[in-house]
């Protein structure tokens, strides 16, 4: 039986197994082989909620998808062609994830009595029988006989040859999807540099997987997908949480501040920490404090000393932080606060993704009290808008909200990465020392940008002293004075207003810059969206995307937009915060699409959604 | 940057330009002194200084050194003068703080800092009571106080702040009170000489909500008999003629007279450096003295341990070395990267 | 020269003097007494930031403002009409609220060198010399020496004696608004009880007062008010904390639950504390934590047990209640939440008012996460605005956040107390226990008002876990469904937005329910709105007012009223909140009256805003 | 209200519908089973129970306990429980929280609960490392512990946990490990027998982040040597055989050989009333029992003093005797009144 070789535009596939599978190192070595081949792509992990579940149950299943294609790709896929499950579990967890027709590679070693009971089949259930009745094509294969055979000249234990079982199933996928196996190779040498041995059995799992596929007649096709037509450049994996700090710590080279960064652990905003913790050589401190109050204190305590402070965490860290960040905003320091959203109110879900703390960043402090809003939009656009966010914080001294999400966070995508020289520069000036016979030095007069001189202890004669209570104009006395009051209040708000003066007009992600709809984003459903519109328009239909980085304050430009198409939509995975706030300041009746299910959206369910919002026209 | 000529700054020089703003009579006031005194005496420029409080009365401190400062908020100054003094190991750092800032909302801050051991000075204006906020009862307040919030009596058992922080792993323990104030100035620069996080607990009168909460110690008649002023290698001797001291048998303190064949000699000698008899020393703490134990002014203990951020800097300075220069072009690129033409 | 007796409509006098002066209680006084002669009557009393800054220094000034009258009063008036001083610096700080030609009783023993230094005047000043020639009555009286000359017999030391000088002056006003001297002699032998020559002298002092006042002819003229058409019942002057305290206390005699306060100290909300400490004969438990989280959570832990768990702060700490609030949502649990707002962002103007945390109370936490939002109008409102907030919480297991300020907290006015007969029931029952064959208990399930069961520890076969996990509905089980999630998001935002079932529809405050311009305000605003209203109306102006006292949610027919005026204007001491709130949900353009000076509207600006937008229609 | 018969209740009775959770081998399992088992020995209907938890691995117990429970938030169950117990002191309440929960973000509430005594019992689960944030350094962390934050290895100074709580005035203090399921037992019996909050730190294996931090007092091989197991009244001994004790010269305590002139008789005591011998058992400390003195396991320390909420009571029921019956009208009317008509 000879073998078709099929064209496809894009594909996606999904990894499930038990946490101790192996499945996001799996999946991680296919995206990077995928990228090198010249594909898009996008991805999605899909952890399980505990540390360690016990092995074999729906609870400790851990997935990986991956959507890559020849064609642009913005989002990690709604349903997959291929679903490869190391056991009963991960069948049943992710079937729902499989299109109709599509492929299961299963390992039936992990089928036995004892997992169809813990996936709680029960122990005469034949589940893969089942789904082949349900127009799924199945494909045993017995991983584990298979990869013991393989091994069995390694000289490893058989605990140890068990463990690159994952790697046979990879060769498996890579001789169905023509991929290359040196990167692999690679990857496995350099991680195992120490254990040589561990290296060369894996290495020869993944063959050996792939010469299984190539010698058995269990596929009947195998697929082939041209590069993508993509940007030209120099490009790198990322996820969204590394780019983050690799953009901080950019930052920190850029403007030559030291960076500190107080923070206190949590899901899922703790790789920033622990990535940022690799990075002293650049001079970035970080200090694991007692807890978040002390966290951003922490940082803003070094912001006084001259350091760019950081402090990062997730809802109900955040929380936290409220009181600070007020004064932080009344301080007029320059601090950035990562909030790399979950799925809530309170504990939530915590490894799920959510976009419902917008409103909070905008409004939710005590008093009048204006900070900056910035979101990512993807895992590698994490790099430019904490970039950004590092020098609007210091360029107007002022906080800045940076908005991530668990599904950025943890996602991972190409990055067409800059070199150092590209970046935007970010000059720092402190104020300077004084002598005696100067003029007292006032610390809250303002320059063009109404930021006040950054005047850091050490400095001759400024010797000067920052509080909560509110404070004279210029002088930064304490001051009870109403009329002071109202004018300060105003002051840190036009501050915050004016920092959209130096902030980029809002450009078309999709469509015409007028139409019947417009299509409003932010955030983290960047990609779905804009796969969504990209599907729609290819249909003909009449829809254009923004989408925005800058929450507050918005670009200059955004109300003109928003008042050219007959209709708004604002989708989001939260119960409406960002249309409130295009509600309240454009007086545009825009309309929401919102699912809170801490998860993406799904390319189809948005593409309904403009639908039926261009049908009610 | 310039350096200033330390040498001849005085007490006044520290003093800022803005109209004092405690009670008539307020311990504070004394406390202020004392600092303003002992600052010439460190050598250290004045722009090289910071005093970092929480909220309060006392908390207010800042605003009248003319040093840098940060007025913060309830409880937290510890946190800011972390990030601070961490980031920035070349000032001096001060907190000033109260009963209810430090040990109430901040007890955990207080505590995490004392067992880091970041050099930074806390002096914790101990009234026994809520002042800015018009008289609630604190963690200090002693059973039984009638308060705003308390019109029947306060029921919790009160913090021994000194017991706390030995518990907690502190490296430098000291009390002493608004009204000796040369003592108080002496024990303030001790303070400052310690490298590590030194705690200074003074008493201090607050004399609209809690006055007299100290006469026992303050009173220039009673003080003799009711504190014990350590001095390091000295016997424990107390009272109005030096007549009494303390013994120990065993592990157990005991007041003596002196004389009738009882001589300093016997005494239980002051050795700043026992943890465990610092400890002992803590808990000379009855209400009154009630027990017959004096209460102890001075430090109680000193202990020499690597000041947290000095570790810090030399991790970051092996880093440094260790990797090399840092090559931000290296950072964006990663290990694995592919071109697409 | 004989006296001319004025008849006048309304009066406005203000008490200033040092800290030490006692003028809070001569102004409570003059409330007393004027209330009993049934004037209507507002106050407003303004106290110095410090505890007790040095005295005769403009930071040390007190005072107190009162204004009645015999017809409807609302506001506690912009400018006074007599204003006495105590002292140069009392001057100095009041002057600006004196109405032109007014009058000054000044004590000029305060005006001595040292006086006039410590006030900033210089000490060759003569302020009241230069205030005469400003149009400005001025009546010099030696308080001090006169008062001595009085008690001079009385056996108490000059110190003693010197206290009574506020009593001296009370009665000099005391004639002037010919005020019946009896309820502050019964006033002063009670406080006095156990020193009955201190209550003696006093009432000497006021006695000599009074007939200093009339034997010189240091005035022209006295000032009758005739007795205000109040509704009759029986009155009482409360502040707005005090009515606090007994709402509380009310609602748990009434529903029969033991209340518990956790609380920390903070301006301007310490008076909750101190008054509910004092309620314990009423089964209030009060307990002062170590912080706000502790202060919250233990209100909620006790809530959990059965009671009515209640935790009061103001901006800074109610920061650091966010987290708990949010599990309180998710928990769903009775709990009132204090917020008395003071001037912010952070430590702010700490003894000042501001309205300024609705957003966040409305949005400010992380998540999804509904509460309900009712705001007090006025000192008095106090009382069945937290008696309905109580009554919310029981009857939907829902945190309500109760929005209090700093004005109405300390501002005082007669209170048309109810009978305990007169008030609403508040119905509790917790959910009954179960035998073992019982079906097993299910703590989400819902009643009418989408309530779950109130299930409390100590009742047999209901054991059950909550916890801030998204749970499954009806088991409460911890559970990572992303529809759950959804279904449940919804399910407490639907809860949230049911009270709006039970809550009286919004009644108009003056004027017509249609017409021109509409004056939309909510909190501590309403007396100076509705006497602004009120006047314009007086001169003919087409000017109709609501005022909202629930927030979150709104009443149902708010749309329908919003809807029936050619402009909607919304004044608030902020910078735009509840105008956010209306232009999003309802879609109507409504403008803004904001200023974020730290005191009370003045009257006449809010009839200038009026008067302009009506010109501008 | 039905009274359960409590009598014939079984481990299985405390054993909650809900799937266990935690990483297979984890320590959590034998702490959860030995709560379950001692259960039933308390003569408390499980209705009368409440466990309350903060945040982390440890913290999800209460979901395995078919008793009342709350998991409430990171380091804040001391608050929630506090009120809870204070409102209804009829209840059995116990706290289940990590070294991350209990130490770090709630420090300050464990030390404010322990001065207040109010009768709850605290299981303090350590492991020292942060489980369910998938391996951080704690606060109880050995100093240069590498880990997902601290690369290049951690630098502060630990807490010792059971000197903290005494410096707080805790009066309970108590240590036991996950692998000696019979003595965790006895001493989670004593822990609730002990009127006013008790601390029960229990070493626990954190089998994924921190595997083997305890296997010098856990490994039955080595834990004769390593581990000193406390009884009221009986000597300080240790070692297999029972070879060595524990002497006290004066204040200064020293391993001593039993045998050669040395006899049980010369051994320090075990007095768990003693607070000064308690605080020097908790400075039986160092990593690796390196100064030779052996970890205490047992019951370090025990004080009777009123428990907070008793305290409470007692106020609550003196006003209600004192103002008479409550007064609804009277409250509303206040003291000045006036009528319109
Ligand atoms: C978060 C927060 N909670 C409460 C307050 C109110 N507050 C200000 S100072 C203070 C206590 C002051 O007592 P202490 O620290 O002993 O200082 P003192 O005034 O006695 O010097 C309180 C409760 C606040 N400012 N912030
Ligand atoms: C306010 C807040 N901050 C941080 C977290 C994240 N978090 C959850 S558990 C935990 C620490 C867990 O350590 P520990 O208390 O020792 O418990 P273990 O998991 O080791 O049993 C942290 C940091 C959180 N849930 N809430
Ligand atoms: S209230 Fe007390 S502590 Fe505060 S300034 Fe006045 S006297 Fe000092
Ligand atoms: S991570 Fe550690 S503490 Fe948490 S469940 Fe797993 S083994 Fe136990
Ligand atoms: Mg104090
Ligand atoms: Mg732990």
């Amino acid at each position: 039986m000879s073998i078709k070789e099929v064209i496809r535009e894009t594909a996606t596939i999904r990894f499930a197994g038990d946490s101790g599978d192996g499945m996001q190192l799996t999946g991680s070595q296919f995206t990077n082989t995928t990228a090198l081949a010249g594909n898009d792509l996008s991805t999605l992990p899909d952890f399980p909620a505990e540390i360690r579940a016990p092995a074999g149950t729906v609870a400790g299943v851990s997935g990986f998808q991956i959507h890559f294609g020849s064609r642009a790709i913005h989002s990690p896929g709604d349903m997959c062609d291929v679903l490869i499950v190391m056991n009963a579990a991960a069948l049943k967890a992710n079937i729902k994830y499989l299109k109709p027709g599509g492929v299961i590679i299963a390992n039936i070693d992990g089928f036995g009595k004892k997992d169809l009971n813990l996936a709680k089949y029960g122990p005469e259930a034949d589940p893969l029988g089942e789904v082949g009745t349900q127009g799924y094509t199945v494909i045993p294969v017995d991983v584990t006989k298979l990869t013991r055979e393989s091994l069995k000249d390694s000289g490893l234990t058989v605990k140890d040859i068990d463990r690159s079982k994952n790697m046979f199933v990879l060769g498996i996928v890579y001789w169905l999807y023509n991929r290359d196996l040196e990167p692999t190779r690679n990857f496995l040498r350099t991680k195992f540099a120490k254990k040589p041995e561990v290296a060369e059995a894996n290495i020869t799992a993944l063959e050996d997987g792939l010469k299984f596929a190539m010698a058995t007649e269990v596929f009947t096709e195998r697929y082939a997908l041209a590069p993508a037509k993509i940007e030209p450049g120099k490009y790198r994996n990322i996820t969204g949480n590394e780019a983050t700090v690799i953009g901080i710590t950019a930052a920190a080279s850029k403007s030559g501040l030291p960076v500190f960064l107080g923070s206190y652990p949590i899901t899922p905003a703790s790789d920033i920490l622990h990535g940022l913790s690799r990075m002293k050589h650049f001079n970035v401190m970080t200090y694991q404090a007692e807890d978040e109050i002390a966290a951003i204190g922490s940082a803003i305590g070094a912001a006084f000393g001259g350091s760019l402070g950081i402090t990062s965490s997730s809802g109900p860290g955040i929380a936290l932080k409220t009181e600070a960040i007020a004064l932080a905003t009344i301080y007029e320091l320059p601090l950035v606060i990562i909030n790399v959203q979950r799925a809530g109110p309170s504990t939530g879900m915590p490894t799920k993704t959510e976009q419902s703390d917008l409103l909070q960043a905008v409004y939710g402090r005590a008093g009048e009290c204006p900070v900056v809003v910035v979101a990512p939009q993807s895992p590698a656009d994490c790099f430019a808008s904490i970039y950004e966010a590092c020098k609007i914080a210091t360029q107007f001294m002022i906080p800045v909200m940076f908005l991530s999400d668990g599904y950025i966070a943890n996602g991972a995508e190409p990055w067409r990465y800059p070199s150092a020289a590209d970046l935007d520069d970010i000059p720092v000036q402190f104020a300077r020392s004084r002598e005696t016979d100067d003029e007292a030095f006032k610390p809250y007069t303002r320059n063009e940008n109404l930021a006040r001189p950054w005047a850091i202890p050490g400095t001759k004669g400024l010797e000067h002293r920052i509080g909560g209570i509110e404070k004279q104009h210029e002088t930064g006395n304490i001051s009870y004075d109403p009329d002071n009051h109202h004018f300060m209040t105003h002051m840190r708000e036009n501050k915050r207003n004016k920092v959209a003066d130096i902030l980029p007009l809002i450009q078309m992600e999709e469509g015409e810059a007028t139409g019947d709809l417009l299509v409003v984003g932010w955030g983290g459903t960047f990609g779905s969206i804009k796969q969504a519109v990209y599907e729609c328009r290819q249909e003909g239909l009449n829809v254009s995307q923004i989408h925005l980085r800058h929450l507050a304050p918005f670009p200059r430009n955004l109300g003109e937009i928003l008042g050219n198409f007959k209709k708004v939509l604002v989708p989001e995975i939260n119960n409406g915060q960002l249309i409130r706030l295009l509600r309240d300041q454009y007086f545009v009746d825009a309309q929401g699409y919102n699912r809170v299910r801490g998860v993406p959206f799904s390319v189809d369910e948005l593409k309904a959604a403009f639908r039926e919002a261009l049908e009610s026209l | 940057m310039a350096i200033s000529t330390v040498s001849n700054l005085s007490s006044k020089d520290f003093s800022s330009d803005q109209d004092v703003r405690w009670c008539p009579g307020c311990g504070d006031y004394t406390i202020l002194k004392q600092v303003q005194n002992a600052m010439p005496e460190l050598g250290i420029p004045k722009e090289n200084i910071v005093f970092v409080a929480g909220i309060g009365c006392s908390s207010r401190f800042p605003y009248y050194m003319n040093t840098y400062g940060m007025h913060t908020i309830h409880g937290r100054a510890p946190a800011f003068a972390s990030g601070l003094k961490l980031s920035r190991p070349d000032l001096s750092v001060w907190i000033i703080t109260g009963d209810g800032d430090s040990l109430s909302i901040g007890g955990n801050h207080l505590i995490h800092m004392l067992r880091r051991n970041i050099d930074v000075n806390i002096l914790l204006f101990n009234n026994e009571i809520y002042g800015l906020t018009k008289g609630q009862y604190s963690p200090t307040s002693k059973v039984g106080s009638v308060t705003k919030s308390t019109p029947l009596g306060s029921l919790d058992t009160p913090f021994n702040p000194l017991s706390l922080a030995l518990g907690a792993n502190a490296g430098f323990i000291a009390r002493a009170m608004d009204r000796d104030p040369k003592h108080l100035k002496d024990i303030i620069l001790r303070s400052e000489q310690h490298k590590g996080t030194s705690l200074l607990e003074i008493y201090q009168n607050c004399i609209v909500f809690n006055d007299g909460a100290f006469d026992l110690y303050t009173d220039k008649v009673s003080r003799p008999e009711t504190a014990l002023y350590l001095e390091h290698g000295k016997p424990l001797i107390f009272g109005k003629d030096n007549t009494h001291g303390i013994r120990l048998d065993g592990m157990r303190p005991e007041v003596v007279e002196l004389g009738n064949g009882v001589s300093a000699d016997d005494l239980w000698i002051h050795d700043e450096n026992d943890h465990f008899k610092a400890y002992l020393l803590t808990r000379f703490f009855a209400v009154g003295n009630e027990d017959g134990f004096p209460r102890p002014f001075g430090v109680l203990f000193e202990q020499e341990r690597p000041a947290y951020e000095q570790e810090v800097a030399r991790q970051m300075a092996y880093a440094k070395k260790r990797n090399g220069d840092a090559d931000l072009e290296k950072l964006l690129s990663g290990d694995e990267t592919w071109v697409v033409v």
